[in-house]
């Protein structure tokens, strides 16, 4: 093992390490968890950072830990790949888990289960390193399902509470359902074309039928649906704002959903010889960033509002995606998670403050009392909306630019509506909790939150507001596009937003799109000019729609839950009970039957005997006369 | 000879009859004896008069005396009822009716004497009916007859046990 | 050594029947002794089978250990052992396995210690010859009276409606192996017919030529037998009740052990004895397997007891273990095997679980749980670890059975391999909402609290298995390496009767779509 | 017309039902008994009758045993009736239900 | 003429005596025995006339097995003493010897006990053996006559006992009435073949040329009638099905251990007797009676096990699964040849040792509670007193046919032999009898081990609101039993030892002896098997 491979598998083995020492011996560690679990991740952090500038000034690069499964012709070892997708992943990962580790050392101070957190979280972390580093399908599933198994752990992290521990449990189920598809993408791939390794698969997929792999596309793609919380999978995703705020932040916004992307662009070998599944890829990140927007706009719980608004977001990178715009998919990735991760745990830090309160008609003008939350909050929001100079800027804008470029005007024009609604949902929001008159209960103790938490906050606001120059365009020649798009330079469908329409155009119709959804917040929040409750009654239906999220966890409910429940309930009280095990004790019960009849056969009487031997004597008598 | 068969069959179809009809069991006892010796007819005529013998002896003598005796000794000439209620009856004659006809039915063919052993009606007369079964069972039929022995033996204690209070 | 190693599997056989013996001649009132002294013992057992391990060639499909004295010459049967890559670890795990139950009934079983110790360890004999006979009689002699001893445990110590279980139980596998047993000896009356010598002997038996209509009945007959044990969709109704009434030892073991003879009938009888008969039925069992994982899933979402949640979860990863080995491609089969492993594993530490909750609170109602986390920390995680393994999350010992019987069969039954996948759905919603209902949310039945997490004696006696758990998901080449020489082998046989098969095939027309 | 061992056996075929029907049809032990001795008389008589016709002796000779032997069930049937009527003060067969089913 | 020199050529009868050494030395010792009870006083002479037999029937072994490599016609084909003999013997003796075993305790607990008892079991085991070794249809008659009035005799031996009474009633009736049938059979046999001798009615037969006798009368039909109803006659002795009346009601009310003896020895004794003269006469082509056959064994197993199923009564449950059992056998026999007789014959010995060893576990308990051998009094049992309650189920198990022990090999062994001869439907018929009958032995197990032990009150009560006369015979030393047991209430007041105490350790030594033979039987079989073959050997030379 030279020291290339030691570094690389020191990444995950220091949260691995960790998640075990928590995990095991928590008892004993109780408060150091926090900070040798937050150095622990730090660690991986730098040695990423290393490998990072490894790979980029030098080669992907593949390292062996040893055979896994060896079973007569299917063969799978334990190793990794690093190449440029996976170090920008690692770096973004590892980096925004340190934060959001230092941040819960203050968030999760006074729980009981402080070394389980770590635990938990470190375990996480390493399973998404290890997701990110696969170098085979099996891998990737593998650590696929063990994001979603730490998101089910953290997600229902307050197990008391039963909405917690419903949540979890429903995040697992939908992710299942959507691994189910996954799997089977999995062994369709092994089955045509023997092995799993990313390298071998890619470099053969073309010599599948368009039908197979145009299948297994839309299988991968059912993961990351249901990884990535996509329509019509999407249901999790916010419940799953029952966990610990930082969790939303890191797993539910940050890293684990981004999964799905970060699949799409690592087998964007598939999906460029399938325009097809693209094409899918596309309707469906349409169809998400649309629905959870326009959900987005009239909840009132802050981590919701959120939580929708990441699903929003990443129905751009599937549409980047979709269209195999992969380095645009990507870059929104990364910047997403920046300020995506900093609007959850300022909404966390919020909810410390508000000891908390998630409800946003009941804060308002907070500003005064956490500024530091307040500022890093608006500079999170400003990304989200799309206003230079702010990182959601340029990545959103390269999305939308690259969807017209492509000609898909239709999206493109969802795109600017859904940047207007984001603008929107996420100035209410802000205006709502920060801005405006107090509706805060009077007992409570607003208060800002220690600096444990507010560091990283600046950390990631600072992140959120420089990010984007990164990816500035002209993208192709920008510093992100030109490192990552030698990962996607083979892909077939390959469009980097070119600029042979002039950007500033393009850029120009977002900010305005941006501009006018905080135009319009303000106009009904803080000016009031408009009165909103006539609005709702007037389109009582939308906002019924809206508010009530399309119904679309009363659809499945009523559709598939619930037959389901019913059916099984069928199965056991009549199949089982009645039909089989009836049949069994039925014939049981003849044969007792049967018996008490044949009993009567010796009934005592020396007649009756004498008779029977008579009749016998008669019948073999007969028996060869009439034969 | 043919006069005297049929003589014979009548009286021991009849009085066979009669020991199975008749309520009281002395009169069967009765009946029965009479049926004896109807067969103890045939057997003369089959020259066989040392069986003959032997069936008033032991059946007329013995065993009809020992029933006769066990009906005194019980008290049972009383005995009322005998037949069993109609239904039975039917049902029983329906079932050895049957029976009758599948064993008779096919003992149809008329056969005359078709001798394959050596002992004719002269030589047994010639050397006498008694001499010759007293040979048979001293020498080739010695063993059964010692298990006979035993088991008549065998036969006494069982009726004491049985009867002894 | 040698003679040890020339004769172990006798002495590995017939120890535990020994050790019976020796703890007839103890005291019925030293409780704490007999409990002692069966646990070590037993210990002793699976450290003896631990040499198994040791000297198994791991390359070869040639059976290992092999003994052979002639026993009814009458009959050409002879005591004839011997072991390949799958009975090894099926020995493994009943040893372990009965180490395991022993260990956990210190607390469940109150009376009749004694009887009770003798039992299990009569059991394990008989267990253990059935996996290393090569002789079909004295295999049929293992086969059968192992449901003696089982039939006590349950009766005896047994809850509720434990009679009529252990009845249900008795009369419903003897019928299966009344039947198996018609075929058994009608093909072994086929040899003597074809060759003029009665045999027993397995191997010898492979080589009787069966006319197709015969295999056909026989199969069935035989498959009767097998599929009670396994047991299979419509013929498993015997197993809710036993498995719940029964004592925690006794679930255990039945999970644990005794469903796997089903299978490794199948795997070392049924089908090599008729293959072409095995791969025309072949469509009818996948369906019943299919059937039996999502049925078995889907009951399991209802259930109200804990125990029986687990019993119909055993119907359906029993289905996974009867698509993979009748899939029959080297990695199903593999998968197969792995996955009886596994099963044994998972399931049998689910049982000692739930005898744990049972032990504690005299019922197995999920209702009257809930909370449980809180009070029992050390218990909601090791049983956690246990759910996920039954689960088959990744990195666990159950995903990669799984995952091997799925990638092996996906190719030629592809519809039967969906619908088997969506039981991995399935099998998270049933056993994640039962966890749930059991160990999360607040405590709502006072009860629960002064729930007492897991004493040092119950940690051991689940740890060997949240170990192997570890162990199997993480590092499986360890068995896969010993299984795979014999699953090929097997396999081998199968490709080889697929071309006889196929002859047949278009002889008769059948399948002609 | 002749007389040959077919009528014999007929009439003992005869003797032998009416004995049996008297079996059937009686409840009083000591008349079933004495059906009884009419069925083993039938054979007597087949046994004798094939003797002649046949010109053999073991006939005869079975003949006798089973007058040894029907002498030695007389006993035992005396016993057993005396026994019963013991007990029961009647010796009616269908008092004799104590054992079934 | 007689031909004289042979007839009294000393060295033939001295060979001719020869062959019946065993029955004679058994004959000899009831003789002794009744000789015995003249001269000595009561009581004394029980215990006298119980080692008289063990050691006769032990006297009798020993001949048995001097003479064992001999083939023996004797007594002008009256008798013969060969290979087939000897493995029946074996098994008919070791039958005698276990009741034997058994009865001591059985009536010294009861105090009915006169001396002809012994002399009697004596006495029905030679007349067993001598059916078996008999070829002749006189013989057969003779000894079956003699087995059955001895078995009369001894059911009925219960004296003061109505039940006792009225077994052997019913049994006198019904056995005198199917000795009938087979007299007359024997007949009509006679008539058509003009032979008694087995061998010489095999040739006859063998000969082709019967035809010869047409114009004579109709032989065929004669040989079938006649062959039916011996037939009937001796399928009476085997208790199949529609001939079984018989068999529960004269079981339920003998004496236990005559009714071992009836449910082993007899049962014997007629299946060897069946065999010799099937394997002789009824396998020519005269008429298909492997269809009868067939048929009867099919409704005497499926009749045994549905009437056993709702039993309740330990006797008359063991009685009706002998009928099943005597199905099972009977599939051996038509299965035929070499393989299927031995299969049977191995089945007939393995069936003495189970069958005996769970009637003697069911004196144990009778004698313990003194009152019904119901299956409800046994609840409760298997705790009590684990070894009897263990033996039990072991026997029971055996009975079930259930691995390990000699009951599966006997099952096996038949099963296969008919498999072998084609009959596959009537085998699986059978097997799922068997599964049918797992049941009622199971439930028995159950009930000893799985039910509340606590309704011990209520057997009391049983034993005491009972004016059984029995119970009032109790002799003093098992008076204290009784007050030990009534004393004890509900809690477990009997123990081990008191189970013991009651038992002489003839009863434990018979049930050792069985439960050695059932285990051996069903694991190491071999040598039994080569005992059997060996005999079945001789069969064909009749």
């Amino acid at each position: 093992m030279n020291s290339k491979d030691l570094i690389v598998w020191l990444i995950p083995f220091f949260p691995l390490l960790g998640a075990i020492l928590w995990g095991v011996f928590g008892k004993y560690f109780k408060n150091y968890s926090g900070y040798l679990g937050s150095i622990f991740i730090i660690i991986s952090f730098i040695l990423s950072t290393v490998i990072f500038f490894m790979v980029a000034y030098g080669h992907s690069f593949t390292s062996t830990l040893y055979s896994w499964i060896d079973a007569s012709y299917f063969k799978v070892n334990i190793s990794t790949t690093v190449d440029r997708l996976s170090v920008i992943m690692l770096v973004m990962v590892t980096g925004i888990s340190s934060l959001v580790h230092i941040y819960s050392i203050g968030y999760m101070k006074d729980d009981k289960g402080f070394a389980r957190y770590f635990s938990y979280l470190n375990l996480f972390v390493f399973s998404m390193i290890m997701l990110i580093m696969a170098n085979n399908f099996l891998l990737l599933y593998v650590f696929w399902e063990a994001v979603g198994f730490c998101s089910y752990i953290l997600i229902g992290f307050w197990y008391e509470k039963k909405s917690a521990s419903n949540a979890g449990k429903k995040a697992f189920i939908v992710n299942r359902i959507g691994d189910f598809g996954f799997a089977l993408g999995v062994m369709l791939i092994f089955v045509n074309m023997g092995t799993l390794n990313y390298s071998s698969v890619f470099s053969g997929i073309h010599l599948l039928p368009p039908y197979l792999i145009t299948t297994i596309a839309l299988l991968l793609f059912a993961g990351a649906i249901g990884k990535s919380a996509q329509f019509p999978l999407h249901v999790w995703l916010p419940d799953a704002m029952e966990g610990p705020t930082p969790v939303s932040a890191l797993i539910h916004a940050a890293t684990m959903v981004t999964a799905g992307v970060y699949l799409i662009a690592r087998c964007h070998v598939i999906f460029s010889y399938s325009p097809s599944a693209s094409n899918v890829v596309l309707i469906i990140g349409g169809i998400t960033a649309f629905i959870a927007a326009f959900i987005a706009m009239t909840q009132f719980d802050i981590k919701r509002i959120i939580a929708y608004s990441t699903l929003s977001q990443l129905g751009y990178m599937f549409m980047a995606v979709g269209i195999g715009s992969y380095a645009a998919g990507i870059f929104h990735l990364v910047s997403h998670a920046i300020f995506k991760g900093l609007l959850f745990l300022t909404a966390g830090s919020v909810m410390h403050g508000m000891s908390g309160e998630l409800d946003l008609r009941k804060m308002g003008g907070l500003y005064s009392k956490m500024k530091k939350t307040a500022i890093t909050f608006i500079v999170g929001g400003l990304a989200l909306s799309g206003i230079p100079p702010f990182s959601g800027f340029f990545s959103k804008d390269a999305i939308l630019a690259s969807l017209f470029n492509k000609g898909d005007y239709f999206f493109w024009i969802i795109g600017e509506l859904v940047a207007f609604m984001t603008a929107f949902y996420i100035f209410r929001l802000i205006f709502n909790v920060f801005f405006g008159e107090s509706h805060v209960d009077k007992n409570l103790h607003v208060h800002e939150s220690p600096n444990v938490m507010t560091v990283p906050l600046i950390i990631l606001a600072c992140f959120a507001a420089v990010f984007g120059f990164i990816g500035m365009p002209p993208f192709n020649h920008s510093i992100f596009y030109s490192f990552i798009n030698k990962d996607f330079a083979n892909s077939l469908n390959f469009s980097p937003a070119v600029n042979n329409y002039p950007w500033y155009l393009l850029s120009t119709v977002s900010v305005i799109a941006g501009i006018s959804g905080i135009y319009t917040a303000y106009v009904f929040y803080i000016k009031k000019s408009l009165d909103l409750e006539m609005l709702k009654k007037r389109f009582k239906a939308v906002y019924a729609l809206s508010y009530n999220k399309l119904y679309i966890d009363e659809i499945y409910d009523f559709a598939i839950v619930r037959p389901m429940k019913n059916f099984s309930v069928f199965l056991w009280r009549v199949v089982d009970s009645f039909v089989i095990d009836g049949a069994v004790n039925g014939i049981a019960q003849w044969i007792s039957v049967t018996s008490s009849k044949v009993r009567k056969v010796q009934n005592g009487m020396l007649m009756s005997y004498v008779f029977t031997l008579t009749v016998g004597v008669i019948a073999l008598l007969a028996y060869y006369f009439v034969r | 000879m043919e006069a005297l068969f049929y003589i014979f069959s009548i009286i021991a179809i009849f009085s066979a009859l009669m020991v199975i009809s008749v309520k009281n069991p002395l009169t069967s006892a009765l009946y029965i004896i009479l049926c004896f010796f109807a067969l103890a007819g045939f057997y003369i005529l089959l020259n066989m008069q040392f069986l003959a013998a032997m069936q008033i002896l032991v059946y007329a003598g013995a065993i009809a005396v020992i029933i006769v005796l066990a009906i005194m000794l019980l008290n049972l000439a009383k005995t009322k009822g005998a037949i069993k209620d109609f239904h039975q009856l039917v049902i029983g004659i329906i079932a050895v009716g049957l029976l009758f006809l599948e064993v008779i039915l096919y003992i149809d063919a008329a056969g005359e004497k078709k001798p394959t052993g050596i002992y004719t009606n002269a030589i047994i007369n010639k050397v006498g009916n008694t001499q010759i079964i007293g040979e048979f069972l001293f020498t080739k039929y010695v063993f059964p007859f010692e298990v006979a022995s035993i088991l008549l033996l065998v036969a006494v204690i069982g009726a004491y046990i049985f009867a002894k209070k | 050594m040698s003679i040890f190693l020339k004769y172990i599997l006798s002495i590995i056989i017939f120890f535990p029947l020994l050790s019976a013996l020796i703890l007839v001649f103890v005291n019925k009132k030293a409780e704490g002794l007999l409990r002692n002294l069966a646990t070590v013992l037993s210990l002793v057992e699976f450290l003896l089978s631990s040499f198994l391990f040791i000297y198994f060639k791991s390359n070869t499909y040639e059976f290992q250990f092999v003994e052979r004295f002639s026993w009814i010459r009458a009959f050409g049967a002879s005591y004839f052992l011997g072991i390949d890559g799958v009975s090894l670890f099926m020995i493994l795990l009943t040893t372990l396995m009965t180490f395991v139950s022993l260990l956990s009934s210190y607390k469940y079983i109150k009376d009749h210690v004694k009887e009770f110790v003798i039992l299990m360890l009569v059991l394990e004999t008989f267990m253990l010859g059935t996996f290393a006979s090569l002789d079909v009689l004295l295999f049929y002699l293992f086969w059968e009276f192992m449901l003696i001893p089982m039939y006590f445990i349950i009766g005896m110590w047994g809850s509720g409606r434990r009679i009529y279980s252990a009845v249900k139980f008795v009369l419903y596998t003897l019928a299966g192996s009344l039947i198996m047993l018609f075929g058994l000896i009608t093909i072994f009356i086929l040899h003597y017919n074809q060759t003029g010598n009665f045999t027993f002997n397995l191997l010898k038996l492979y080589n009787t030529n069966i006319p197709l209509t015969l295999q056909i009945v026989l199969f069935i007959a035989i498959f009767l037998g097998f599929a009670v044990k396994v047991p299979v969709f419509p013929f498993h109704t015997w197993l809710p009740d036993a498995h719940t009434e029964a004592p925690t030892a006794g679930s255990v073991i039945l999970a644990g052990v005794l469903l796997k003879f089903g299978v490794y009938g199948f795997f070392r009888f049924a089908i090599p004895l008729m293959p072409e008969a095995a791969l025309i039925l072949t469509p009818i069992i996948l369906v019943l397997a299919v059937i039996s994982i999502i049925y078995g899933a889907l009951v399991s979402i209802v259930q109200k007891d804990l125990k029986r949640l687990v019993a119909f979860s055993s119907v359906s990863h029993m289905g996974f273990i009867m698509l993979g080995l009748f899939a029959m491609t080297a990695v199903s089969v593999d998968g197969s095997v792995l996955q009886m492993i596994n099963h044994g594993i998972s399931t049998g530490a689910l049982f000692l679980f739930v005898g744990m909750f049972y032990e504690r609170r005299h019922t197995r109602l999920i209702a009257d749980f809930g909370g449980l986390a809180k009070k029992a920390p050390i218990f909601a995680a090791l049983f956690m670890i246990a759910v996920l393994s039954s689960v088959g999350l990744p990195g666990l010992n159950g995903f990669v059975g799984e995952f091997l019987i799925l990638v092996g069969s996906f190719k030629q039954y592809t519809v039967f391999t969906i619908f088997a996948t969506s039981g991995i759905i399935f099998a998270a919603v049933y056993l994640l909402w039962m966890f749930q209902r059991v160990m999360f949310q607040d405590i709502t039945n006072q009860k629960n609290e002064d729930f007492k997490d897991m004493t040092f004696r119950e940690i051991m006696t689940v740890l060997p298995l949240i170990f192997l758990m570890f162990f199997i998901g993480l590092y499986p080449d360890v068995f896969l390496s010993r299984i795979n020489p014999t699953v090929v082998h097997f396999v081998n046989i199968i490709e080889h009767n697929k071309y006889a098969y196929n002859l047949i095939k278009a002889k008769m027309g059948l399948f002609n779509a | 017309m002749n007389i040959n061992v077919n009528d014999y056996l007929i009439v003992a075929t005869i003797i032998f039902c009416i004995g049996a029907l008297g079996v059937l049809i009686r409840k009083n032990l000591i008349t079933i008994f004495l059906s009884l001795e009419l069925m083993f008389n039938a054979a007597n008589l087949g046994f004798v009758a094939v003797s002649e016709y046949l010109n053999l002796m073991s006939g005869d000779i079975f003949v006798i045993f089973i007058m040894v032997v029907a002498a030695a069930e007389a006993a035992i049937l005396l016993g057993i009736a005396i026994a019963f009527y013991r007990e029961k003060g009647t010796i009616d067969i269908d008092k004799a239900n104590e054992l079934k089913m | 003429m007689l031909d004289l020199a042979q007839i009294y050529n000393g060295y033939y009868l001295e060979k001719s005596l020869l062959s019946v050494m065993p029955e004679a030395v058994l004959i000899i010792f009831a003789f002794l025995i009744l000789l015995a009870g003249l001269f000595s006083n009561f009581s004394k002479n029980s215990v006298n006339s119980y080692y008289l037999a063990l050691i006769g029937i032990t006297f009798s072994f020993l001949y048995l097995f001097m003479l064992s490599d001999h083939t023996i016609k004797g007594f002008y084909g009256s008798i013969v003493f060969d290979k087939f003999d000897v493995f029946l013997f074996t098994a008919i003796l070791l039958s005698g010897f276990l009741t034997v075993l058994m009865s001591k305790n059985y009536f010294d607990t009861r105090n009915v006990l006169i001396p002809e008892y012994y002399s009697l079991i004596l006495f029905s085991i030679s007349a067993m053996m001598l059916l078996v070794s008999s070829i002749n249809l006189i013989m057969i008659f003779l000894s079956i006559e003699f087995m059955s009035i001895c078995a009369y005799i001894l059911t009925g031996y219960l004296k003061g006992e109505s039940r006792s009474t009225e077994a052997a009633m019913k049994y006198f009736v019904l056995g005198a009435f199917a000795s009938a049938f087979l007299l007359f059979g024997s007949v009509l046999i006679y008539a058509a073949t003009g032979h008694l001798g087995l061998y010489n009615i095999h040739n006859f037969m063998s000969q082709q040329n019967y035809k010869l006798l047409y114009h004579t009368y109709n032989v065929h039909t004669f040989l079938v009638i006649g062959l039916i109803l011996l037939l009937v006659g001796l399928a009476f002795k085997m208790s199949l099905f529609p001939f079984h009346a018989w068999t529960p009601d004269s079981y339920d009310g003998a004496p236990t251990p005559v009714t071992n003896l009836m449910a082993t020895g007899i049962k014997i004794a007629a299946f060897g007797v069946f065999i010799r003269v099937f394997t002789s006469i009824y396998n020519f082509n005269v008429f298909n009676f492997y269809n009868i056959l067939w048929v009867l064994a099919i409704l005497t197993m499926t009749f045994g096990n549905f009437a056993a199923l709702l039993q309740t009564d330990l006797k008359r449950l063991i009685a009706y699964s002998s009928i099943a059992q005597a199905g099972y056998i009977l599939l051996g026999v038509i299965a035929g040849g070499y393989y299927g007789i031995s299969g049977t014959l191995f089945y007939l010995i393995a069936y003495v040792f189970m069958t005996a060893g769970a009637f003697a576990i069911v004196i144990m308990f009778e004698n313990l509670n003194l009152t019904s051998v119901d299956i409800k009094s046994y609840s409760g049992l298997g705790y009590k007193y684990p070894l009897a309650g263990a033996a039990f189920s072991f026997f029971l198990l055996s009975l079930a046919g259930i691995p390990v022990t000699s009951g599966f090999m006997g099952k096996f062994f038949v099963f296969s032999a008919a498999i072998k001869s084609g009959y596959y439907w009537l085998v699986i018929i059978a097997l799922l009898n068997s599964a049918v009958a797992a049941y009622y032995y199971i439930k028995i197990i159950v009930k000893m081990y799985m039910s509340d032990n606590n309704d011990n009150s209520e057997q009391i009560k049983l034993s005491n609101g009972s004016n059984n006369t029995i119970v009032n015979t109790v002799n003093a030393n098992n008076m204290d039993l009784q007050t030990f047991a009534e004393s004890g209430g509900g809690k477990t007041a009997l123990t081990e030892t008191v189970l013991l105490k009651s038992t002489t350790s003839a009863l434990i030594i018979a049930v050792i002896i069985c439960l050695i033979f059932t285990l051996i039987l069903g694991i190491f079989p071999q040598p039994f098997i080569s005992f059997a073959s060996r005999s079945v050997t001789s069969l064909w030379n009749i």
